[in-house]
């Protein structure tokens, strides 16, 4: 056995401890402690299977933002109270069954697959350089794929719109209920002055590279989303109500773009989408600077959770 | 073993310990959370189909790896979506689990 | 001298996924936020040794954002296990 | 000159390795929170300080180089300011076990 598979079982092992223990432990906080422990595991085997572009995603989002959504909503859910009744032991058996079952049938999945394995990676590869792009996974993304990409823009949005439409009346248009310290200490202060430009940069460094080795908008813009986070949470500034017109045109300003582009497509080249020959990168490169802004904000404000306040005047 | 089967055989594990998370925990959040850690397992099958299409030069297949890492981001706002949604459920019932019937549930175990 | 790297970073995983086990076996809150800054310690170490094994520098920038949000998930974890989260609710 | 610098890797990495086993001998062995946190400062300094300065010599261009000190210092920084956020929160809080 290679060294490599010792790390591979190692970290295999690992994952599979605390994602069980992360649906086992008692308490909500340590599932979620977890969770994100998890996350940032999953980013190992991610760069064990050659995704890198997979594992920067995969730590930001899995690893930090989600822990930082259901940490607030754990944190909100202790005034309410939480009856703890547990299910009966057999059907927890029956349950564990039945998921064992499910396990087992995609572990034989596992072991069959289909004889020629199908690939794209060489159509990719072949139809890559008149795009200017050095990134395989930037490349589908951005022109073969361009279409799911914007969709997901709108996914995002519209997932954002029905957060907020999920605040009380009286709420709407206010700030949204983030949790944030009442009184920070210096040491925090200090961090979310020292971290932010160091995420800016490195936010703006993936999104810039994206083009040529992993990264790209969705790293990126979860960085800066971060960051964002990072100083309201610190108290440094405070969650922007949602009715902020700046907030909503940044929010919009990714997807317009991208749409406007697309459909220049039809007059330049010859199809919805298409980029004109020789402009493809400047374009790829201007869409996802704008995209990252617009994701930056859908993430954060989406992390941020519903208004809760009406906005004071 | 290759280190690809290995991982796909760790996805297919992550798939069941997420539905049994999903199944018997009572708690809404809970739910979320293992609907999170299923999700994460689908999306490594979905990398060890893209490692093992490895070509053209290439670590592995990168559409397969494109549609996960647009799947991470739409999970995550699912998820959002999910939390705003039991929260508001929260504030108008005050209860945090899902329970339709509560008398019921309450006599296998209190 | 890749093999030797690879190996350390086998060993860093180890101590690790120890430490792991010996944060998370205690019940207090507090104690469970060490968990998030171990892993990103050791996650970084093990990312830069692969990074520099298997001659992949974009492996480094996984291990820059693991740093990044680990401290970004800590600071979140110790709000709320301090108790010192403030409601954003004034109604 | 190679060899040189492939044993300045192998003793400085080792000698990481070595840190981070004894942060996590002290995460198993210390009594109290504020303790064990102690250890796992070990880790962060020396631990993840020596494996940067043992990979160093291995780099292929100056960049590289410069992105493992730029990664080591954020860590050091964050790591930093975590460790003093929690044990403000072990203080707030109480320390227990």
């Amino acid at each position: 056995m290679s060294i490599a598979s010792v790390f591979d079982v190692a970290l295999v092992a690992l994952i599979l401890t605390i994602g069980a223990s992360a649906i086992l432990v008692r308490t909500a906080f340590a599932a979620v402690v977890m969770f994100v422990v998890y996350g940032l595991l999953l980013s190992m085997a991610w760069v064990r299977l050659h995704a890198v572009d997979v594992a920067l995603t995969e730590a930001a989002i899995g690893g930090g933002m989600t822990g930082l959504l259901l940490l607030g909503a754990v944190a909100r859910s202790r005034s309410v109270n939480v009856d703890s009744v547990r299910v009966g032991y057999p059907l927890r058996l029956a349950a564990g069954a039945l998921c064992a079952l499910v396990a087992a049938g995609l572990a034989v999945a596992i072991f069959y697959p289909p004889a020629p394995v199908p690939t794209l990676a060489p159509m990719v590869m072949e139809n890559l350089p008149p795009s200017g792009l050095g990134n395989p996974v930037a490349g589908v993304l951005f022109v073969f794929r361009a279409l799911d990409t914007l969709l997901e823009k709108v996914v995002l949005l519209l997932a954002l719109l029905g957060v907020w439409s999920l605040a009380p009346d009286h709420a709407w248009g206010g700030t949204p209920g983030l949790q944030v310290y009442a009184r920070p200490d210096p040491t925090l202060i200090f961090l979310a002055q020292l971290l932010p430009p160091v995420g800016i940069v490195f936010g703006i460094y993936m999104c810039w590279v994206g083009a040529k080795d992993p990264g790209g908008a969705f790293q990126g813009g979860t960085v800066l989303a971060a960051m964002w986070l990072l100083v309201i949470v610190a108290g440094l500034q405070k969650a922007p109500a949602i009715g902020r017109l700046w907030l909503r045109v940044l929010l919009v300003t990714g997807p317009v773009l991208f749409l406007a582009i697309g459909l220049a497509g039809w007059v330049f080249a010859d199809a919805f989408l298409a980029y004109p020959a020789g402009y493809a990168k400047p374009l790829i490169v201007a869409v996802e600077a704008a995209l990252t802004l617009s994701i930056a904000v859908a993430l954060g404000m989406l992390a941020a959770g519903p208004p809760v306040r009406a906005q004071q005047q | 073993m290759n280190a690809a089967t290995l991982f796909g055989l760790c996805g297919a594990a992550l798939v069941g310990i997420g539905l049994y998370g999903l199944i018997t925990n009572p708690e809404p959040l809970r739910k979320i959370l293992a609907f999170n850690l299923l999700g994460s397992g689908v999306f490594l099958l979905f990398g060890i189909i893209a490692r093992r299409a490895a070509a053209a030069g290439l670590g592995g297949d990168p559409v397969p790896q494109a549609m996960v890492i647009t799947a991470i981001v739409v999970a995550f706002a699912a998820t959002a979506m999910a939390i705003a949604l039991v929260q508001r459920l929260g504030d108008e019932t005050g209860q945090a689990s899902i329970s339709s019937d509560s008398s019921e549930t309450g006599e296998e175990k209190s | 001298m890749p093999s030797l790297l690879l190996g350390a970073s086998v060993f860093v995983l180890l101590t690790v996924a120890l430490g792991l086990f010996a944060i998370l076996r205690r019940s207090a809150d507090v104690d469970r936020l060490m968990a998030v800054q171990l892993l990103g310690t050791g996650g970084v170490a093990i990312l830069l040794l692969l990074a520099v094994a298997t001659e992949t520098p974009s492996v480094m920038d996984v291990a820059v954002m693991l740093a990044l949000f680990a401290a970004f998930a800590a600071v979140a974890f110790v709000r709320d296990a301090s108790g010192a989260s403030s409601e954003v609710r004034g109604e | 000159m190679s060899l040189v610098m492939d044993i300045l890797t192998i003793c400085a990495v080792s000698a990481g390795a070595l840190f981070f086993l004894a942060g996590t001998v002290g995460l198993l062995r210390f009594p109290d929170t504020l303790t064990r946190l102690h250890a796992l400062t070990k880790v962060d300094n020396l631990g993840l300080g020596l494996i940067v300065l043992g990979l160093l010599p291995q780099t292929s261009s100056v960049l590289f180089a410069v992105k493992l000190v730029f990664v080591w210092l954020l860590v050091q920084l964050s790591g930093a300011v975590v460790t003093q956020l929690i044990a403000g929160a072990v203080r707030h809080h109480g320390a227990d076990g």
